[in-house]
């Protein structure tokens, strides 16, 4: 009966001493924000899009920090975006939803456009200018390519086109040899 | 000289004769499952130090003034892995927040070392051997020593390996359980180097 | 044609499969003097394991529905010289072929075939076979030119029966076709409480003929002569540097000098250490593997300068009288890190970095 | 042989880390240079230079006089473009340009009148030695000026008398170490005088107290040539040194090293260690532009290569397009041949003949399809047989960052120092396993340039995205405050009369709808 007392007691009196260093650690080690989101939203391309399903790209990124979204929604992105994140927060990496299409930029066809302001309200980075009852321009320079233009349009008299390929801006692909393109594919079925 | 001689006879013996991955097969879980970059390896790798060197000091502390006193030694085992849990959230919290990336690239091991069972093993073996405290301490730092130096050697070759063209029935753990066997068979060029 | 073509647009002419012969090449004076010492017994043993390797990394190659073209590359040819040159003369076929298959199977083909595999192929093999059959891999055939073998190995037909069922087959007991190596000898003494020149002068050891290479082990390590001609024709061809080789065998004598002179009657001299087992093929052949050596030349010194102490280390106190083998495989470990942290300074960076 | 030898085992002769020695192939050294006859139509490109882009001046049906400005520079990096002879333009439209991506850019096409009659607006300055170096230098950089070793960096940029970083020591890089080009080696030859008198004048421009001339020891009529001339002037702050041949020799970072010893800072220039180095070609051209007022309208091009029926130097007129250049060569059947432009060790493959050639073009190769098969078509794994990290200038491990470039894994290969990398191409020249290491360079640097572009756009819209999201807010918060005050008005009035609670509520929809 001792012996069961001894027991309960210090194994009780050890717990305790625990937890009281664990509590006080973990005031000492107490963390104010989530820096972990912003190094996902730092990875994220800004499009505000919301393609992924999120309201923009920050409320996307504390989904992925919080564990609550996967890192293949981010479709502007593509697939080096997901990577990048499945990297940091060290899980697999997961094929993306949907294909990865062509840069775009919105272009307002002038002539037809009535000057309504609602493209104007609608862009989610300021790239498009213009009064009410005067043409919408859209700054090519500014736009993301997010599409969220295209709805409000009365008109329908927003095109996305292909962004301009710039000498500057060409790159060497992979080489041609069967050993590179091999490991450019062994890479994408990966993640399948 | 003969002190040190003997701790050096520990130490080497800990670290590369019986390392414990390698050849007594503990701690093989996190050994497979945070080797994949080099430097969550070595995140890795300082936790396990810092918590094994600990928990054997204090398992044998314990041990030595709770248990034998109370004669509880039916108790070893739970107070062990009381100390061993604190000590893991203990760590836990401060990677957290010293370190958030290393955090998320240990993801789910870091709380896991609490069950790496080469943390336990460490304590039961210290007080089977009757060490003293400073020897239990020691054996304790070099097995981790001999954890991580595995560890941080294996993450080396996974990276390695990362681009390399594997045939499919070999990818992932496949080819990483061989390598790690191979490993350990190279391992054993130590035995023999000490005798304890 | 291809479309996007890089500069530049002119090549030396080097390839690999001129590198892998330049190797096998520069491995035939050691297979000579195997070839004296065991007579045709080495012949088979030679063929048998380079065959072996070719015709698993075939079947391996076919498994895996890629190109067969890799096994005539040579480098497969390569790994079972390699192999058959650390194998003991006795050893049974089945054996030698085991370890062709593990070489090339396990060593090579499982991480993607050449230039992935981390381990050197041709010394994780023997590892295996070491720890899987330890007595018959430290069982050493009496060389030929000492004339007390009892059997003749010169001769085609007895060699071939010797190959083919294996020593216990004969007419002679074991003991009557083998003897201990000088290192095992050494090592065997001294656990009985023999010193070192004591131990030697029983074995009748003789420096000049474990230079020349007239002593038992493995078929390929005893002539340092001939490996050494080797060493320098690749040396001269710029297939392998110095760096490992010499830091290998510098750091091993270092530390043999050392040790020899403060206990001359335990630790055995530094030129013993260089001449015996497999130290000379390890470091000019086997360490020097570019596959699983680090690439540059700080970090070749540190891989010979950690294979050397390890070597050295083993042999003394270890388990195994020879670490040679042992210690390439365990540096090959270390080679990613070892890669990664001795980069060379880079042009323009001479301390402005850490 | 002894040296050879030694090289073999890795003891380096030149004072530069690695270096390679190829088959040379200088098979035009001997033969002088010629005048290329005009072409009947010339495609300028309004870009021949590294930087920025210059904006056209002429307009179609424009008659020009040869070096006339017909392009202005725009912002620092760039030096305006010149007619390469009389006559008229007839469009300006975009074509291919010497460009590795086959993508073409604005071109000026003049059709020649056949006089070439030159453009005298800019008078010659014979009293150099009495004019301020900021007037000369920008006479260097009016006349269109770039280095003529192949990079096309503007000259007049690294003529800059500075005194925080004052050049001590001009190098004169006649080393030429790529294989088959010999332009600058007849250059020397022919125009050692003008490049003497050229070498003075920067001497002057930037205040140095002495010359280098650099040539490599397998043009040792070249070096004599120089030191005659050298000795001519007796100006004895000025020598010549002959280097041994080893690529990448001319890569000013390695003649820098071989010459002084000293490196150049990563991520700083020549003159931050006190010198400067040009190619004998621009030096040449700044003293036509100084002496004579000529702006560069043309340059020497070596034309060669095994498919080359008649390998010439030729003095090219700038614009003149390739097909014509080889055609001078007795080559104008194009099928199973390749075409570069430059040398063999950096020079681009172009995809056609009808490009014009530029201020960069230092030869013309043509090479059969069958050789740069060989070259280029099989790529064996990798043995790690470090001989790449051996003959690396930079001290480079290219295997490992070809690994890291083709893995797409970006950042290690930044932090395997991707970024210093020159391109010289020796460590693909030494691969046994023909592993196209440049190439996998040039990949990992174009996939970090497009991040690092993306990342900045993104950062870009990101504010723009926030100040989008501050402006709403404020403009709300604005709203609310109003609707408050007039709903606080409103309470006030109608404190005794609860019927108007509503009131703020159609307010708020009313609103809403603006």
């Amino acid at each position: 009966m001792e012996q069961l007392l001894y027991a309960t007691l210090s194994l009780g009196a050890f717990a305790l001493i625990a937890g009281i260093v664990l509590a006080i650690a973990s005031k000492v080690f107490h963390i104010e924000g989530d820096p972990l989101s912003d190094k996902i939203d730092a990875l994220l391309p800004q499009t505000q899009c919301g393609q992924c399903g999120f309201p923009g790209c920050r409320p996307y990124a504390n989904a992925v920090a919080g564990g609550e979204a996967d890192v293949n929604h981010c479709v502007p992105g593509g697939e080096r975006t997901m990577l990048s994140i499945a990297d940091l927060m060290g899980v697999e990496p997961k094929a993306l939803e949907e294909e990865e299409s062509v840069p775009v930029v919105a272009f307002v066809r002038e002539d037809e456009c009535i000057g309504c302001t609602l493209c104007i309200k609608a862009c989610p980075v300021d790239a498009i200018i213009g009064a009410p009852k005067q043409y919408h321009t859209v700054v090519a320079d500014h736009c993301t390519g997010c599409v969220l233009c295209l709805e409000p349009c009365p008109v329908d008299c927003i095109d996305m086109i292909q962004k301009p390929e710039l000498l500057e801006h060409w790159s060497w692909p992979l080489p041609d040899t069967e050993r590179a393109q091999l490991g450019a594919e062994r890479r994408e079925s990966h993640h399948d | 000289m003969s002190a040190i001689n003997e701790f050096g006879v520990i130490l080497l013996s800990a670290v590369l004769v019986n390392n414990y991955v390698l050849t007594k097969f503990l701690g093989i879980c996190p050994f497979l499952g945070v080797s994949g970059k080099t430097e969550t390896a070595i995140g890795m790798s300082f936790a396990v130090m810092f918590v094994m060197t600990l928990a054997s000091t204090a398992s044998w502390l314990v041990q030595e003034y709770i248990l034998i006193p109370l004669d509880l030694l039916y108790l070893q085992t739970i107070f062990f892995i009381l100390i061993i849990a604190t000590l893991v959230q203990f760590i836990e919290m401060m990677i957290h927040k010293v370190s958030p990336v290393l955090y998320q690239g240990l993801g789910i091991y870091l709380p896991l070392i609490t069950t790496n069972c080469a943390v336990l093993g460490v304590a039961l073996l210290n007080v089977q051997q009757e060490n003293t405290f400073m020897t239990s301490a020691l054996y304790g730092f070099g097995a981790a020593v001999g954890f991580a130096l595995v560890l941080v050697l294996f993450s080396g070759l996974r990276e390695r390996m990362e681009g390399a063209p594997i045939p499919d029935a070999f990818k992932g753990s496949a080819v990483t359980l061989i390598t790690a066997g191979m490993m350990s068979l190279a391992f054993l060029g130590f035995s023999g180097l000490v005798k304890v | 044609m291809l479309i996007h073509l890089s500069s530049p647009h002119i090549h030396s002419g080097d390839s690999i499969r001129a590198t892998m012969f330049a190797v096998i090449l520069a491995l035939m004076p050691a297979g000579i003097i195997s070839v004296y010492l065991f007579g045709w017994l080495a012949v088979f043993l030679i063929l048998l394991c380079m065959l072996g390797c070719m015709f698993t990394e075939f079947v391996a190659l076919k498994w895996m529905g890629r190109s067969t073209a890799p096994v005539m590359d040579g480098s497969a040819a390569l790994t079972g010289l390699f192999l058959a040159l650390t194998l003991p003369a006795s050893i049974p076929w089945w054996m030698a072929l085991l370890g062709s298959v593990f070489a090339i199977g396990l060593g090579k083909q499982v991480y993607g075939g050449l230039g992935y595999n981390p381990f050197n192929p041709a010394l994780s093999a023997r590892i295996i076979l070491l720890v899987s059959f330890p007595l018959q891999m430290t069982t050493w055939l009496i060389p030929m030119h000492l004339g007390v073998s009892a059997i003749d190995l010169y001769d085609f037909s007895s060699a071939w029966q010797l190959f083919v069922f294996g020593a216990n087959a004969l007419p002679h007991a074991l003991d009557a076709i083998t003897m201990a190596s000088p290192l095992g000898h050494v090592k065997t003494e001294w656990s009985q409480g023999i010193g070192v020149s004591e131990a030697l002068r029983a074995y009748d050891y003789s420096y000049l003929d474990a230079f020349i290479g007239r002593e038992a082990g493995s078929l390929g390590e005893t002539s340092a002569l001939a490996l050494l001609i080797g060493g320098i024709y690749l040396l001269a061809r710029h297939t392998i540097t110095w760096h490992i080789p010499f830091s290998f065998i510098a750091t091993v004598a270092v530390l043999a000098a050392i040790a020899s002179m403060v206990d001359p009657n335990h630790y055995t001299p530094p030129l013993f250490h260089i001449l015996a087992g497999g130290l000379i093929l390890c470091a000019f052949f086997m360490a020097t593997d570019p596959v699983s050596s680090p690439v540059t030349p700080m970090g070749q010194i540190v891989f010979g300068i950690g294979c050397g102490i390890i070597t050295w280390c083993i042999r003394t106190w270890g388990g195994y009288p020879e670490g040679a083998m042992f210690s390439v495989v365990l540096m090959n470990c270390a080679v990613p890190l070892i890669d990664h942290y001795c980069r060379p300074t880079v042009y323009g960076k001479r301390g402005s970095e850490s | 042989m002894i040296k050879s030898f030694l090289n073999k085992l890795g003891f380096a002769s030149a004072r530069f880390a690695g270096g390679i020695t190829p088959d040379m192939c200088k098979w035009t050294e001997s033969s002088a240079i010629e005048d290329c006859p005009l072409p009947p139509l010339f495609i300028v490109p309004i870009k021949q230079h590294i930087g920025q882009a210059c904006t056209p001046l002429v307009q179609i049906g424009d008659l020009v006089l040869r070096g006339q400005k017909i392009a202005k520079s725009e912002g620092y990096l760039s030096v305006p473009i010149h007619a390469p002879t009389s006559g008229k333009v007839i469009k300006i439209e975009e074509h291919a340009i010497p460009h590795p991506s086959g993508m073409g850019l604005t071109s000026i096409f003049i059709e020649p009148d056949g006089k070439d009659v030159r453009d005298t607006s800019l008078i010659p300055m014979d009293n150099w030695q009495a004019i301020d170096p900021a007037e000369l230098r920008e006479r260097v950089r009016l006349c269109g000026i770039t280095g003529l070793g192949g990079a096309a960096f503007p000259t007049f940029i690294k003529l800059l008398k500075d005194k925080r970083n004052p050049i001590e020591t001009v190098i004169l890089n006649g080393v030429e170490c790529e294989p088959f080009l010999t332009n600058d080696h007849r250059l020397m030859l022919e125009h050692s005088d003008e490049i003497m008198h050229g070498l003075q004048i920067i001497m002057h421009m930037v205040g140095a107290k002495k010359a280098i001339i650099a040539i490599e020891d397998n043009k040792s009529d070249a070096v004599n040539a120089m030191q005659q001339a050298v000795s001519s002037t007796g100006n004895d702050a000025i020598s010549v040194a002959s280097l041994p041949t080893r690529y990448p020799q001319g890569g000013e970072k390695q003649l820098i090293e071989s010459l002084t010893g000293k490196q150049v800072p990563a991520g700083k220039l020549p003159m931050h260690i006190g010198v400067l180095c040009q190619n004998v070609g621009t030096v040449k051209a700044i003293d036509d532009a100084v002496m004579l007022g000529h702006a560069i309208t043309d340059r020497i091009i070596t034309v060669s290569g095994d498919a080359a029926p008649k390998p010439a130097n030729m003095r090219v007129r700038l614009g003149t397009p390739m097909r014509f250049i080889y055609a001078q060569c007795g080559l104008e059947n194009f099928d199973g041949i390749q075409i570069l432009h430059g040398g063999p060790m950096m020079g681009e493959r172009m995809r056609h003949p009808d490009i014009p050639v530029i201020k960069s073009s230092t030869g013309l190769l043509a090479i059969r399809d069958t050789r740069m098969k060989a070259v280029h078509q099989v790529e064996d794994p990798c043995i790690r047989c470090g001989h790449c990290s051996e003959v690396c200038p930079i001290s480079l491990v290219p295997n490992l960052l070809a690994d890291h470039c083709r893995n797409d894994q970006l950042e290690k290969a930044a932090d395997y120092d991707l970024f210093d990398c020159i391109e010289c191409g020796a460590c693909s020249y030494v691969c046994p396993s023909h592993i196209p290491l440049v190439h996998y360079f040039r990949y990992g640097k174009g996939q970090t340039a497009q991040v690092r572009r993306e990342q900045s756009f993104a950062e870009a819209s990101r504010l723009r995205s926030e100040s989008r999201d501050a402006r709403l807010q404020r403009e709300k918060d604005e709203k609310a405050a109003k609707r408050r005050k007039v709903r606080d008005t409103l309470r006030s009035e109608s404190v005794l009369n609860p019927d108007n609670n509503s009131a703020p509520k159609s307010t708020t929809k009313t609103e809403g709808k603006e």
